[in-house]
């Protein structure tokens, strides 16, 4: 027995220098996400992880100097965009395969978007609401026709919704859920289903090689989870996302070294303008003296967020500031010319999501719902439904006033004030604001191609929203990331990509 | 007369340790009891608004320290208590409302219906408990009824199983015969033989349910289906302080966490100890 | 015994048939349908109407039935909502953690309930015996998740011992996957640091649930024990002077061991219930997570398959357990 | 050492939470070598107690006091190891129920392995094969069945299993307690003709306790007739039959048919038990007493020794010799 005890430490040991060993290698990065992917087919991918994964596994006709919102050719040699900006005619570098050495030639590309536009998942909207077809020239040369001309088309050429894929491997009518076959610099070696992924360079890669031999993406359930993995040593690099609290902690850490940047990531409170009383522009406009966006910058966030005052993000060309800072004299005085006094406050319910926005959520609304109810005149209370009740009770007109977020499928101001003001596309943000004035202020701006004219519209744009306040903003995300020293050729990326094939070791 | 008999009630208590934990048990929930009804004199602060700064460790002014938003977590505790008691009644009583007439009833006719209400109740009683209450809390929705109907069903089965086999037992027995013989009624039966027979486990079973729903409650809360915050609930108050235990911020989790221990221990204590006392087992004899 | 096992598995046919059907009733039948809960009570009618057709939902709720029990018979659990996976691969998937955190809860839970629940019936009425009373009417009344958080806290974060989440650390998985289960295909890999590490992420999760449950466990074996140990076998087995030790082991409690494993299998049902916390506590890629990730999603067909899935596991561990006590008792055996 | 047994002034108390029960009271009784001792008594009056604590079976709240000799060692105080290794090998016990004394999901074989084990580690297996199949073939039981679990036994034979058990050892002191009680009547006495083969061919005493006194009229030497926890007489069997001194042995032996008692009227034993947790005041039969006087009611009779038999009873104070005196016992 005892010999038995003395052999088992002995194995011990053996064991725990072999994993010390182990860690010790250079040739991988280990990254450590609390975000969740649900699939790796660029038809269906739509919530960040499982867009980031794909761009960093499979490119597109076009994509983005790393670090600016710069576009450059990807897949397409060169392009050619008609007078009237109907059509798009891509030229391809010639030769290009996919990882498992199927050409990746204008065909491809017409079987992914046609692909896109019959599956009618999350993201085909992009390309659907836009494309009226797409015509293969020849192998190396593609075609797109567009219904309207719309400025900002490259940039969601993009994004991973416009990707090619293999039709061999792809099948036409329904999602793919193996193995994803790569257009970029990684591929995909092994995939435990919610544990682990590991990604090795793509040998058939047109571009710069991956400078890490192995990536290693582990996912972790909770904040808490990965913040234990990063201290320990498990991780080489956290990811999205600790909470605030934590990301301060390790700021202060001399043992890692941290990354903060810009993200056009924002957050804001919806009115469902068909729902009493928020049909009335003045509760709104007290709604939104109440608000106080640095408690909640300090409180919640540890100073990690950014109070946001437009719809439009700060890093973004056109953001100006419109919204008042908090002012509760000024939310008294308008709440009692409507009549509500003490005795007869004003009651609102504000919705949330408890999970969707991270741990976080619910401090923030019970922050909020103090912040209203330091006006003496409004009793709020908060209610909450799981993400996928959550949207179709936006959808349906359930919610009259609402937490959401937003985070832009391409990067241009229009994506900050179309989908939320624009008359057809208000109902499906769940407020129903309609205002003639700004819907002809929106085309205009979506017409004109030159920045300075776009620029003064969007000003307009964002004082009429002031005015009207359908939406409050309140504040916009940052991109944090933690590593060991060690890892270098981190980059926070203006667009929000985050590039693994970029990592390595010193 | 009437004190003479609970003297001596209470004097048969304290002969050896069943009695012990049933007072102990009583009294821990009569502490509770008293917390919940005289909330808004014990706790120092709103529980639903920030009191002090955020994530004090326990002081003077917070004796069991605030939250990441400034809450006081004693305030809520006590307020707490309400909620635990609110959900974990109704939902007790839903289950006894349905399970005692039930198994009453069944045991009292017996025959195929016995089998086939037998046979279901066994087969929601083998299921996994909270696993039921999960899947109907996801489909009813937040709020208190849907969590107590949630918790309710798990416990139906429990008290049927126990009242029907009580019922067969004593509805063998010849004195109901005999009731029977000159021509008593069913229900004149069931009132006054059978139910009285069967009212002490009831009681046991009774206290033991509000033990394992308050429990499950707090599953529910801990896994995101409980009340909407800032109602003050002790399942919700420890998910969230789970959230901050990498800072240290142990006192979110150690006080709602005892809360719920003691308060399972007060139920589960008073209905072992009185469990003893009406069914004293083969202890002594060995 | 063939005969035996046999008539048990076709015992249990009814039993599956009610578990399935009050899920059936869960899902389908209570307020909430899955398609409001999917799409919100005020959906338009044509999605709703789209969206039942998808699922089935328009027959009459008879067929419906029909179809969903033919389905689960069939093994299909409809496909996923969300990832469009079949919910039956990712059951595939998530079960052998679960499998592996239960039975190694079981190991601890039981090794607790059967030495402690039996020395405490040996020494009736002395301190240990008061412990262990004490002990198990504690731990029940233990939430399974505080403790595990308080484990996290203690091991994890103060003495950094231990891992506290997921199964493994980052390329400590078995190179191949036979079983699934992390420590066996290590083991049959031949991979010894593989091993040693998915044994150090067990430690907690299954501590953490085999505490909890080894309360029942010790309260029931030491009534079970305390049965037999008065019965008249003991007595004589004693009167010929048999060890104590071998009195309680193998007369003692091996005779009670039949009423416990009868009790142990009902208490799995329970310990299942555990199990969805424990796998939230510590990140456990598990059954129990995947029902609770994917309530958060409204996704009905993973919801469903996650219990009918729990449901099954109930009876199938009840039918082994049968067949172990048949094994055990001659009685049945013969 | 004249005497394999010796008791001394025994007491057993049960205690439990509703009060402390006195099962044993003051008894005092001895055994010679190769002697049989019949312990009779009702149900309930502490003979099954004796026969347990004559191998400190007990349960655990019973509580000893007093002397027990085993070869002139005092089993009440001798360490438990010690008492364990006289269990089986020196002193053994069979018990009433045949039914539940033989563990039920163990092969026979293996109980009789673990009986000589527990007393001879290091016994090679077929020796003990050998063993356990001879004393089987003594008691008439074929030894093939040895691989057989107890449920596959008649009543009959798995008393003749327990006692093949008992004696597998060749102890020299077996306690029997109600060996035949749960048999009905033709195996009883096939058990009882085994129990006196074995009392003629072995250099064994024996105890055997029951509430038959006629059954085991035949095999016996001594006898002792117990009554609420007390020994009221004791002495040789004859003499007892002939001229029983205590009323409840007179009582007791008018059930028995062949026994012919021309003074006794009483045909029935009157009341039942007392309690043992309060015990009546005085002698403790006096409430079904026949004979009962006004001192029987103030105190407990002492033992007296009454024509080389030992009496607890008032009838016989002041009595060296032991002439009864009738005129009492006419009363009633």
């Amino acid at each position: 027995m005892k010999s038995i005890s003395k052999y088992g430490v002995f194995v011990l040991l053996i064991l725990m220098s072999m994993m010390v060993f182990a860690a010790s290698s250079k040739n991988y990065v280990i990254v450590g996400t609390t975000d969740k992917f649900t699939s790796l087919d660029p038809a269906k991918a739509y919530e960040y992880l499982s867009v980031n994964l794909i761009q960093n596994i499979m490119t597109g006709l076009v994509t983005y100097v790393p670090g600016t919102t710069q576009i450059i050719p990807g897949l397409a040699d060169s392009w050619n965009i008609s007078q009237d900006g109907l059509t798009y005619t891509f030229y391809l570098k010639k030769g290009l395969k996919f990882s498992n050495g199927d050409p990746i030639n204008a065909q491809a590309f017409k079987y992914a978007f046609d692909r896109v536009t019959k599956l009618g998942q999350d993201p085909s909207f992009l390309l659907s609401d836009v494309v009226k077809e797409t015509k293969v020239i020849n192998d190396t040369t593609f075609e797109i026709d567009l219904k309207y001309s719309f400025a900002p088309f490259i940039n969601i050429l993009a994004f991973t919704v416009a990707y090619p894929v293999d039709p061999k491997i792809y099948p036409a009518d329904q999602v793919y859920n193996g193995m994803p076959i790569s257009s970029g610099p990684y591929i995909v070696k092994r995939w435990v289903r919610d544990v682990e992924m590991e990604l090795a360079p793509n040998p058939n890669y047109y571009g710069d090689p991956a400078k890490t031999p192995t990536i290693l993406i582990k996912l972790y359930q909770d904040a808490n989870s990965l913040y234990l993995a990063l201290l320990s040593g498990e991780i080489d690099l956290a990811y999205r996302t600790l909470l605030p609290q934590q990301f301060a902690q390790i700021q202060q850490n001399n043992k890692f070294t941290t990354y903060v940047g810009q993200s056009p990531f924002m957050r804001f409170i919806v009115f469902n303008v068909k729902q009493d009383p928020f049909g009335n522009a003045k509760i709104r406009e007290a709604l939104a003296y109440a608000v106080n966006r640095h408690e909640i910058e300090s409180k919640i966030f540890a100073g990690q967020v950014k109070p946001l005052y437009t719809m439009i993000p700060v890093g973004i060309w056109g953001s100006m500031n419109v919204m008042p800072s908090q002012d509760i004299a000024k939310s008294v005085s308008i709440l009692q010319s409507l009549g509500y006094s003490k005795d007869k406050p004003l009651n609102i319910t504000l919705w949330y999501t408890p999970s969707h926005y991270g741990s976080t959520e619910a401090d923030l609304v019970l922050t909020l719902k103090n912040q209203f109810e330091s006006t003496g005149l409004i009793k709020c209370n908060v209610n909450y439904a799981e993400w996928a009740t959550y949207i179709d009770y936006w959808n349906k007109g359930v919610m009259g006033m609402f937490m959401l977020g937003w985070y832009p499928d391409y990067f241009d101001p229009d994506d900050f004030v179309w989908p939320f003001l624009q008359s057809s596309a208000s109902p499906l943000m769940g407020s129903n604001y309609s205002n003639p004035t700004m819907d002809q202020l929106l085309t205009d701006a979506r017409l004109v191609s030159d920045e300075a004219g776009r620029t003064a519209l969007y000003d307009a744009v964002q004082k009429l929203m002031a005015q009207d306040v359908p939406y409050i903003p309140l504040f916009q995300g940052e991109q944090q990331i933690a590593a060991k020293p060690e890892v270098a050729g981190v980059l926070l990326d203006p667009v929000q990509i985050f590039r693994y094939y970029l990592l390595y070791k010193k | 007369m009437i004190s003479m008999e609970i003297r001596k009630g209470i004097k048969g208590l304290f002969k050896d340790s069943s009695g012990l934990m049933a007072f102990i048990g009583f009294m821990i929930l009569i502490f509770y009891i008293i917390m919940a009804v005289f909330a808004p004199f014990i706790s120092p602060y709103n529980p639903t608004q920030p009191s002090g700064p955020s994530l004090l460790p326990p002081t003077i002014s917070h004796i069991m320290g605030t939250d990441n938003l400034g809450y006081d977590i004693f305030s809520r505790l006590v307020w707490g208590t309400r909620m635990a008691f609110a959900i974990a009644l109704i939902a007790t009583a839903i289950a006894a409302v349905v399970g005692i007439p039930v198994g009453l009833l069944v045991g009292y006719v017996g025959g195929k219906t016995d089998r086939v209400v037998t046979m279901i109740m066994d087969s929601v009683y083998a299921f996994p408990g909270l696993i039921l209450a999960i899947a109907i809390a996801a489909m009813l929705g937040p709020g208190l009824l849907n969590i107590a109907f949630s918790i309710a069903v798990v416990y139906i089965p429990t008290y049927y199983r126990v009242i029907r086999s009580q019922v067969s037992t004593v509805k063998s027995e010849l004195y109901v015969d005999g009731a029977r013989a000159i021509g008593a009624k069913s229900s004149t039966i069931i009132g006054s033989y059978v139910f009285p027979n069967v009212l002490p486990s009831t009681i046991v079973i009774f206290s033991m349910n509000l033990a394992d729903s308050i429990m499950t409650e707090a599953g529910l809360s801990f896994l995101g289906l409980g009340i909407a915050p800032p109602t003050p609930d002790w399942g919700y108050d420890l998910a969230k302080g789970q959230q901050f235990i990498l800072n240290n911020d142990w006192w979110m989790v150690l006080f709602p966490g005892i809360a719920i221990i003691t308060i399972v221990l007060g139920f589960s204590m008073f209905a072992e100890g009185l469990d003893e006392y009406f069914n004293p087992n083969i202890g002594e004899k060995r | 015994m063939k005969t035996y096992i046999l008539t048990r598995v076709i015992l249990s046919i009814p039993m599956i048939f009610i578990l399935l059907t009050i899920v059936f009733v869960v899902l389908r039948i209570l307020p909430g349908n899955p398609v409001t809960a999917m799409l919100g009570p005020k959906a338009p009618p044509e999605v709703v109407k789209s969206m039942e057709a998808q699922l089935g939902l328009d027959k009459p709720i008879i067929i419906q039935f029909g179809d969903y029990i033919a389905n689960i018979l069939r093994g299909n659990f409809g496909d996923s909502t969300v990832t469009t996976l079949p919910v039956i691969q990712e059951l595939e998937e998530r079960f052998p953690a679960t499998l592996e955190l239960t039975i190694f809860a079981m190991i601890i839970a039981v090794t607790i309930g059967i030495f402690f629940g039996s020395t405490a019936a040996y020494r009736y009425g002395r301190p240990v015996d008061a412990i262990a009373r004490i002990y198990s009417i504690f731990v029940y009344s233990m939430p399974v998740f505080w403790l595990g958080i308080m484990l996290q806290l203690i091991f994890g974060v103060w003495l950094k011992a231990l891992p506290v989440s997921g199964r493994a650390s980052p390329f400590m998985t078995p190179d191949n996957m036979y079983t699934g289960l992390y420590t066996i295909d290590a083991i049959l890999n031949g991979q010894w640091n593989v091993l040693y590490d998915s044994l150090l992420h067990l430690v907690l999760p299954s501590v953490t649930l085999g505490v909890v449950i080894s309360s029942v466990f010790v309260r029931m074996v030491r009534s079970n024990v305390l049965l037999s140990l008065s019965s008249q076998y003991v007595i004589s087995a004693r009167s010929r002077g048999i060890k104590e030790s071998k009195v309680l082991y193998a007369h003692a409690l091996k005779n009670a061991m039949i009423p416990i494993l009868t009790i142990m299998g009902l208490q799995f049902a329970l310990l299942l219930g555990g199990a969805v916390l424990t796998e939230t506590t510590f990140s456990w890629p598990g059954i129990g997570s995947y029902l609770v990730e994917r309530i958060r999603y409204r996704d009905f067909p993973a919801i469903q398959g996650a219990v009918v899935f729990f449901a099954l596991f109930v009876v199938v561990v009840s039918i082994l357990i049968d067949i172990i006590n048949a094994w055990m008792d001659p009685r049945v055996r013969y | 050492m004249s005497n394999i047994l010796e008791a001394k002034d025994l007491n057993v108390e049960y205690l439990t939470r509703d009060g402390n029960i006195k099962a044993v009271d003051g008894v005092s009784f001895s055994l010679g070598f190769h002697e049989t001792l019949g312990l009779v008594g009702e149900s309930g009056c502490g003979k099954s107690t004796i026969g347990l604590s004559l191998l400190k079976i007990l349960p655990i709240n019973a509580k000893v006091s007093g002397n027990i000799f085993y070869k002139d060692k005092d089993m009440v105080k001798m360490p438990d190891n010690e008492i364990r290794s006289l269990r089986g090998k020196e002193i053994s016990m069979i018990f009433q129920d045949p039914m539940t004394s033989l563990d039920p999901i163990m092969r026979i074989k293996n109980q009789f392995f673990e009986t000589i084990r527990a007393h001879f580690p290091k016994m090679e297996e077929s020796e003990m094969v050998k063993i356990s199949s001879n004393v089987l073939k003594s008691i008439g039981i074929d030894p093939s069945r040895l691989e057989n679990y107890p449920f596959e036994f008649s009543g009959g034979m798995r008393q003749r299993v327990m006692i093949a058990l008992a004696i597998v050892l060749n102890p020299s002191l077996l306690v029997a307690d109600e060996p035949t009680t749960s048999l009905d009547v033709v195996v009883q006495l096939q058990i009882m003709e085994v129990l006196k083969e074995l009392k003629d061919q072995k250099d064994m005493s024996m105890v055997l306790i029951t509430h038959d006194l006629g059954l085991v009229a035949e095999i016996v030497d001594k006898v002792g007739i117990m009554y609420a926890g007390n020994l009221v007489e004791f002495g040789d069997v004859d003499s007892i039959y002939d001229d029983p001194l205590h009323p409840y042995t007179q009582l007791l032996l008018v059930s028995i048919p062949n026994v012919k008692l021309e003074d006794m009227k009483l045909k029935y034993i009157k009341g039942n038990l007392p309690s043992l947790k309060s015990p009546p005041q005085g002698c403790k039969f006096h409430p079904r007493c026949p004979f009962a006087m006004d001192i029987c009611l103030k105190a407990d009779p002492p033992t007296f020794a009454v024509k080389g038999r030992k009496v607890k009873c008032w009838l016989y104070k002041g009595e060296k010799d032991g002439s009864r005196k009738t005129d009492t016992a006419s009363i009633g």
